[in-house]
């Protein structure tokens, strides 16, 4: 039985499930939640890279080329709000970051 | 057959590294796991011949935005105590709707796709050269994409430094003036004394 | 022509601008005297206009002046349809909207709110002549919504009140519900016609008659009856019709000037005005004309009963304008249209002037408004008194004055229609013409005759009102005498309404009264010789007479004899005691049973409290969702994202 | 050959944001003033430079990943109009609370040129930088002010639920690509039109895709973040958060599903007629509750996404005209009304409850009838223009055939009335908390009247805007 595009596609469905799962099933740290960002577009880019295989182009792959620089930024300023968070608050507890709701 | 082997091999420890990072009380463990599953996903991405991706993947990935995180986890020195408990009250809740998820994807994938949609090419040859391909769409092709990446770095730079940079101290303390330093003159750093001769 | 059309219009407007948004910089004068002007060219204008079409050789005007905007092939423009019928309405609402500007510098002088009332009434008489001068249903609802605005503004114009605060919420509520049927109808229209134009609709009148609308399955209905209902369910809103009746009561929250303008003279006849201007579609629906007339005359009879048991002076003159629109309602259900804007007319002037004498005593009595603490006000007050009479007189339709003509007709028109409904109407309309004497001169005996029961304090001061109270009461006095008398040939029988009111020959009750129309003074005499109304009108007054001043003190020995269950009603006072007893208890018991479950019980608690209710029951619940947690907004969308996917790719 | 004359607004706006990061560094803080100027003149000179290189035709370059187009033309030039309102709105407000940065200026400079990408773009990898540019310079703005806790809440929020749904965005996005082999707009549609028996994962990927457009619309249940980051965030960047993107979220939505996933047309219609009902529903009944006039902007902002998605549901070419002219009525009030907030802000004092406008009829007539065209406009009384735009995409609804939907659309609105009709009751009905006059600036008093008097005015005429934005659709 050999590996084709499919296997991938459901191994990039599977991770990316779990990222989705890990945003809600953790309720204490905050950090988690951009590491499961960060898992959710390793996903993604899985799925670009096996369709770029597929399809024999380097579009896919280019465009993961772009997700991973999109990826980093995002990382820089999600990490930066975590900060600012942190200093005003003191935790990084999901469960306190409730004051604004109904 | 190799490649079937590997791949299995590799995307089971990708998994689980995946799940150790949803699942460890520990940061400094979720980010070590995270990078593991990067490395994982690395060697996949080689079998799907990705070259450098795969190689972009470890240096610019693991080697920077991993160290990045580790570095505000260490930061941040946050009490694993108080961080630990919580999320098994949720877990089944969190899985079952994953697997839900899942089975859909994997539903559309395997049985309503007619069959052999998804099939893998014939392997390039050997003197293929990913990244000299990607190079030559990179600059060219996409040049318009680039260079809003540029500008989004570019952002990434102003709005972290804007959040995180702290200009309010503690009165007395030697802190910097960055309008003041830019603006700063030669004559304001170099005094011309006129010394006269000296007297033996 | 049209620059003085738009004159009209927008002089009030450009009034009402001046006096709201520099309001602090003109000062209290430079308001009232920059809308008295405004009305005041507007008043001169539609003299002008009216006088052009009835006397002159003017013809009826009929164009769009501004085209606002077009969606596919319907077109929405600002336009204005003169004729007859308009340039009447026109006089009207200009003429009374004068007389209460000039009454309200004397009202409002001492209210800090002076120059915003000034602004309001006069941007109400710009959107109430938009109404009337419209000459499509677009504008028309434009008007509609901008007068239900400004009464809405003016009812809550004491907002420290608490129940000022509560009685604008309930007008805002009731006709929104109003509306909404107004809209379906102005939609049912604009479906079937495609326009919204009054003569291309008109033209295609025949056509809308012949389509049908399904209802609950099977049943075919004319989509011309549909859509006049709807229409009326609008005019039943605003023209305070039962079971939406319920907010003009209330709406005496608003300061005086307002009853008067407003809530009895001009916007609720809004309803009257518009079902006579859409005569053609209404005359081809018998259901529909029907449906207005069972509605009008259960409003004209048991609103009025209900004018028997108030102790507010105010409250009861506002159940005698309910009851009185139900009598213009009558009319247009029997076809009679003409009879009805002709009640409409005269009933403009004398309520007015009942309105603004209630409000001159209001003024002398120290804003005290309970009829139980006044009593004998007639030597203090002469001049409100006597105008207050001439204005009893016309209400009940004592022969001569203006009421008299325009109810006696309207009766006759109905006893002469043949329509379903119409037996009912015309016993409604008729016990209608005794209640009404009753309660009529139960206030006027009560506030000016008999005992003086006011304080001490409130009597040393009590003095007759300044000039500009009284003026515009002389002013209005004069109207309700003599218009009747005046008009009620051309406007009846001379065919003043022809092409702008249509009427099918075989509903042509007017017609049938006019065979016997000979001129005004044999029309008294005929209705002395040959009809109860005035008898009726007469005993009214008698027995009010009777109980209210020559033996006052047959309530103290009722009450003796009376059971337990009205003990608790003497501690009011014994006014609402004598009612119960002297109209029977069976019509006690339908009018304040009426009032109870039908208002209170009913509309208030089920409809209007109970739909907010819910509202806030299901945005609470809405609400819970909204946790704040980050991870419930991160599961409600990973939910939905499964739902799409589930719903959208996987159920084929 | 790249015709560098088709992008120059945006080569000119990255030009003009590195001068303006530049300058600001040598800048003192009393001459902050400077970096204001400077990016105001920015916009005027992308105004400039986009009217002087529009063109009539649609025109593509950089290897068809850029298209210059009309419409996307007119787009840009109102979203420099609404950037340019939103600095001069803001100016006071931050001199007063001292978040007066040159760094405000950039980043909202950053958004804009996100939006102008985005609304240029012509294959999904340029959309989908344009934006990531837009959103990280919003979650950067949200965070601005540093030292309050629910602005980096709101911030946090904002930030984990964009990246997860522009993660999901990109799921789609991959889905299609593997579909089609193509990431171009028009390229896409003709795969689409016949994707060789993979319907069913173009569907799949559809969805994903509909997650990132209702996201950034805030259609329920994608909406969460909305009251949230409008009630947290500084009123200055609620505004900006408020007004821009909504333009962003049009050009998306039609760029991506109109142009590019036109053959799936009828699987999206399905889906958005879902999230319409929930927006309109959902976002109605929550404004009902709300005491914070910010988050009930907020929520009334999630009610007018329902209308606009009411355009995109129809699909005709009418009915994307209607979803842009709602879009840009809605972004004009939306403006105002956060504009009204500023005006009544003072040194350390948000202007946030609806309290706060009780008897504002007596400490200003003026702003109170201006804010009463707004509240008007919103709910969609005649004839302001809120009601042309309602009545336009009822209209669409209708002709579509979906006239259960224009009747809910019509009962939402009627709901809606309830809280705007609120605010006009405590201006002219309620006893004011304090009767200070208002403090604010000449050009902000002149700005806000002008902003408010241009919804009567474009009700009164509302032909013009309708007609040009059926022409440049072409």
């Amino acid at each position: 039985m050999t590996v084709t595009i499919a296997h991938y596609l459901v191994l990039a469905a599977i991770l990316f499930s779990i990222a989705v799962a890990g945003i809600f099933i953790n309720r204490k740290n905050m950090l988690l939640l951009l590491m499961c960002i960060e898992l959710m577009l390793l996903a993604v880019n899985f799925n670009f890279i096996a369709f770029s295989r597929m399809l024999g182009d380097t579009l896919g792959q280019i465009f993961v080329f772009f997700i991973l620089t999109v990826a980093a930024a995002e990382a820089a300023i999600g990490l930066a709000i975590l900060v600012v968070l942190f200093r005003n608050r003191r935790s990084i507890n999901v469960d306190a970051l409730d004051s604004l709701k109904g | 057959m190799v490649t079937t082997v590997l791949f299995y091999a590799f995307a089971a420890i990708l998994l689980v590294a995946a799940l150790g990072v949803i699942t460890a009380r520990n940061p400094v463990h979720s980010v070590l796991f995270l990078v593991f599953a990067f490395l994982q996903s690395a060697v996949l991405w080689l079998l799907l011949e990705a070259e450098f991706l795969a190689i972009t993947l470890v240096v610019v990935y693991v080697g920077a935005v991993m160290v990045l995180f580790l570095f505000v986890v260490m930061m941040l020195n946050i009490n694993v105590e108080e961080l630990r408990s919580g999320f098994t009250r949720y877990l089944p809740l969190g899985i079952g709707v994953a697997l839900v998820v899942v089975i859909e994807i994997a539903n559309v994938i395997w049985f309503r796709s007619e069959g052999q949609a998804f099939v893998t090419p014939t392997p390039h040859a050997a003197d293929y050269s990913n990244t000299k391909e990607l190079g030559g769409v990179l600059y060219t092709e996409h040049v318009f994409a680039l260079e809003i990446a540029a500008m989004l770095l570019l952002l990434a730079i102003v709005a972290a430094i804007t959040l995180t940079m702290r200009t309010r101290h503690r009165p007395g303390l030697k802190v910097q003036d960055v309008p003041a330093q830019v603006a700063v003159r030669a004559e304001d750093r170099i005094r011309v004394v006129k010394v006269g001769p000296v007297k033996e | 022509m049209e620059s003085i059309y738009l004159t009209i219009v927008l002089a009030p407007l450009a009034a009402a601008a001046i006096a709201g948004l520099l309001g602090s910089k003109i000062g209290r004068a430079g308001a009232h005297s920059v809308t008295i002007l405004g009305v005041a060219i507007s008043f001169a204008l539609s003299l002008y206009v009216l006088w052009g079409l009835a006397f002159g050789d003017a013809e009826p005007y009929n164009g769009n002046v501004y085209e606002w905007a077009k969606i596919g092939n319907v077109t929405i423009a600002v336009g204005f349809l003169i004729d007859n019928l308009t340039a009447l309405m026109m006089v009207v609402v200009t003429s009374v909207s004068l007389a209460v500007h000039v009454y309200t510098i004397g009202y409002m002088h001492d209210d800090p709110g002076y120059q915003r009332f000034f602004s309001y009434i006069s941007l109400f008489t710009f959107s109430m002549l938009m109404l009337v001068m419209s000459n499509n249903l677009m504008q028309l609802f434009f008007g509609w919504e901008a007068v239900g605005l400004v009464s809405y503004l003016l009812i809550g114009f004491w907002f420290k009140r608490p129940s000022a605060v509560f009685a604008n919420l309930k007008a805002f509520l009731v006709n929104r519900v109003g509306d909404f049927g107004f809209l379906l109808g102005i939609a049912t229209l604009l479906y079937f016609a495609g326009s919204l134009d009054y003569a291309e609709i008109f033209a295609q009148a025949e056509r809308i008659q012949g389509e049908t609308i399904n209802l609950w399955g099977a049943t075919a209905v004319s989509a011309l009856t549909v859509a006049c209902i709807c229409l009326f369910v609008g005019a039943m809103g605003k023209s305070a019709q039962v079971p939406l009746h319920v907010w003009l009561p209330d709406s005496m929250e608003g300061p005086t000037p307002i009853s008067a303008l407003i809530h009895a003279a001009t916007m609720v006849t809004a309803g009257i005005f518009m079902v006579a201007r859409m005569s053609p579609l209404f005359e081809l629906s018998e259901a529909a004309l029907a449906f207005v007339i069972v509605i009008g005359a259960t409003t004209a009879f048991f609103m009025g009963l209900l004018g028997l048991v108030q102790q507010d002076i105010k409250r009861v003159v506002a159940y005698s304008t309910l009851s009185q629109l139900g009598y213009m309602t009558v009319a247009l259900g029997a076809s009679a249209y003409a009879a009805s804007i002709f009640h409409l007319m005269t009933h403009a002037f004398f309520k007015a002037l009942l309105f603004l004498a209630a409000g001159s005593v209001i003024i002398a009595m120290h804003h005290e408004q309970d009829i139980r603490k006044m009593g004998g006000l007639r030597k203090y007050l002469p001049i409100t008194y006597w105008t207050f009479v001439i204005g009893t007189l016309a209400l009940i339709g004592f022969p001569g004055f203006s009421g008299f003509f325009s109810k006696d007709a309207l009766i006759e028109a109905v006893h002469a229609s043949s329509l379903p409904g119409s037996g009912y109407a015309y016993w409604c309309v008729l016990l209608g013409v005794f209640v009404t004497a009753l309660y009529s001169f139960r206030l006027l005996f009560v506030v000016f005759h008999g005992e003086e029961r006011m304080d001490h304090h409130t009597k040393e001061h009590l003095h007759e009102t300044p000039a500009v109270v009284t003026g515009p009461l002389i002013a209005l006095a004069v109207p309700s005498v003599i218009v009747g008398w005046l008009t009620i040939e051309p406007i009846l029988f001379g065919g003043f309404f022809e092409g702008a009111i249509f009427v099918r020959p075989e509903h042509d009750v007017l017609g049938e009264v006019g065979a016997e129309f000979h001129g005004p003074g044999a029309f008294v005499a005929h209705a002395l010789t040959h009809s109860v109304t005035v008898y009726l009108a007469a005993a009214g007054a008698l027995v009010a007479w009777f109980l209210y001043l020559k033996r006052p003190e047959i309530p103290g020995q009722l009450l003796e004899r009376a059971g337990a269950l009205y003990r608790l009603l003497a501690n009011k006072y014994y006014f609402d005691w004598i009612n119960e007893n002297v109209i029977a208890r069976a019509t006690r018991a339908v009018g304040t049973g009426l009032w109870r479950v039908g208002d209170q019980l009913l509309i208030d608690g089920l409809i209007v409290n109970g739909s907010a209710r819910a509202v806030g029951a299901i945005a609470s619940a809405a609400r819970r969702v909204q946790s704040g947690y980050l991870y419930h907004y991160a599961f409600a969308m990973v939910i939905a994202l499964a739902a799409l996917i589930g719903w959208f790719a996987l159920r084929g | 050959m790249i015709d560098y004359a088709l992008a120059a607004p945006e080569i000119f706006m990255t030009a003009a944001i590195c001068v303006v990061l530049i300058v600001d560094v040598f800048l003192r803080q009393e001459k902050r003033w400077i970096t204001y100027t400077l990016s105001m003149f920015a916009l005027v000179g992308a105004a400039v430079v986009s009217l002087l290189f529009g063109t009539d035709s649609v025109a593509t370059t950089f290897s068809g990943s850029y298209v210059a187009d009309p419409a996307g033309n007119a787009l840009k030039l109102f979203a420099y109009v609404i950037v340019a309102l939103v600095f001069l709105y803001s100016r006071d407000y931050l001199e007063r609370n001292g978040l007066y940065k040159g760094e405000f200026f950039v980043l909202g400079l950053f958004g804009l040129l996100g939006l102008m990408i985005l609304v240029s773009g012509n294959n999904l990898l340029v959309l989908y930088l344009g934006l990531e540019l837009q959103a990280l310079s919003l979650y950067a703005l949200v965070a601005f002010n540093r030292d309050s806790a629910a602005a980096a809440e709101s911030a946090m929020k904002y930030f984990v639920l964009g990246s997860i749904a522009s993660g999901m965005l990109l799921y789609g996005i991959s889905i299609l690509y593997g579909i089609a082999g193509t990431i171009e707009l028009g390229p896409l549609a003709a795969a689409l039109t016949e994707p060789g028996g993979l319907t069913v994962p173009a569907i799949v990927g559809l969805a994903f895709v509909i997650v990132g457009v209702a996201f950034k619309f805030g259609a329920v249940p994608f909406h969460m973040w909305i009251p949230d980051v409008y009630q947290g965030a500084p009123t200055p960047i609620a505004l900006y958060v408020g007004s821009a993107p909504k333009i962003a979220a049009f050009a998306l939505a039609w760029r991506v599903l109109v142009e590019g996933l036109g053959p799936l047309h009828v699987d999206w219609q399905g889906m958005l007629v879902i999230l319409c009902v929930l927006s309109l529903v959902l976002g109605n009944f929550l404004a009902i509750v709300q005491t914070n006039f910010k988050r009930m902007l907020g929520y009334s902002t999630i009610s007018h996404v329902g209308f606009i998605l009411m355009g995109f549901i129809a699909g005709t070419e009418n009915g994307v005209r209607d979803a842009m002219f709602y879009t840009i009525v809605y972004v004009l009030m939306a403006t105002a009304a956060f504009g009204m907030i500023i005006l009544l802000s003072r040194r350390g004092f948000e202007a946030e409850s609806l309290d706060d406008f009780k008897g504002l009829n007596q400490r200003s007539p003026w702003f109170a009838f201006v804010m009463l065209l707004i509240m008007f406009s919103m709910t969609g009384v005649p004839p302001l223009v809120g009601f042309y735009a309602k009545l336009v995409v009822l209209q669409s609804v209708i002709e579509a055939g979906l006239v259960w939907l224009a009747a809910l659309g019509v009962v939402a609105a009627v709901v809606g009335a309830f809280y705007y009709l609120r605010i006009v009751w405590y201006m002219y009905f309620a006893e004011a908390k304090d009767s200070s006059p208002l403090v604010a600036a000449t050009d902000l008093r002149t700005a806000i009247s002008v902003n408010g008097l241009s919804l009567l005015a474009l009700g009164l005429f509302p032909g013009y805007l309708l007609n040009l934005c059926a022409s440049v659709l072409g």
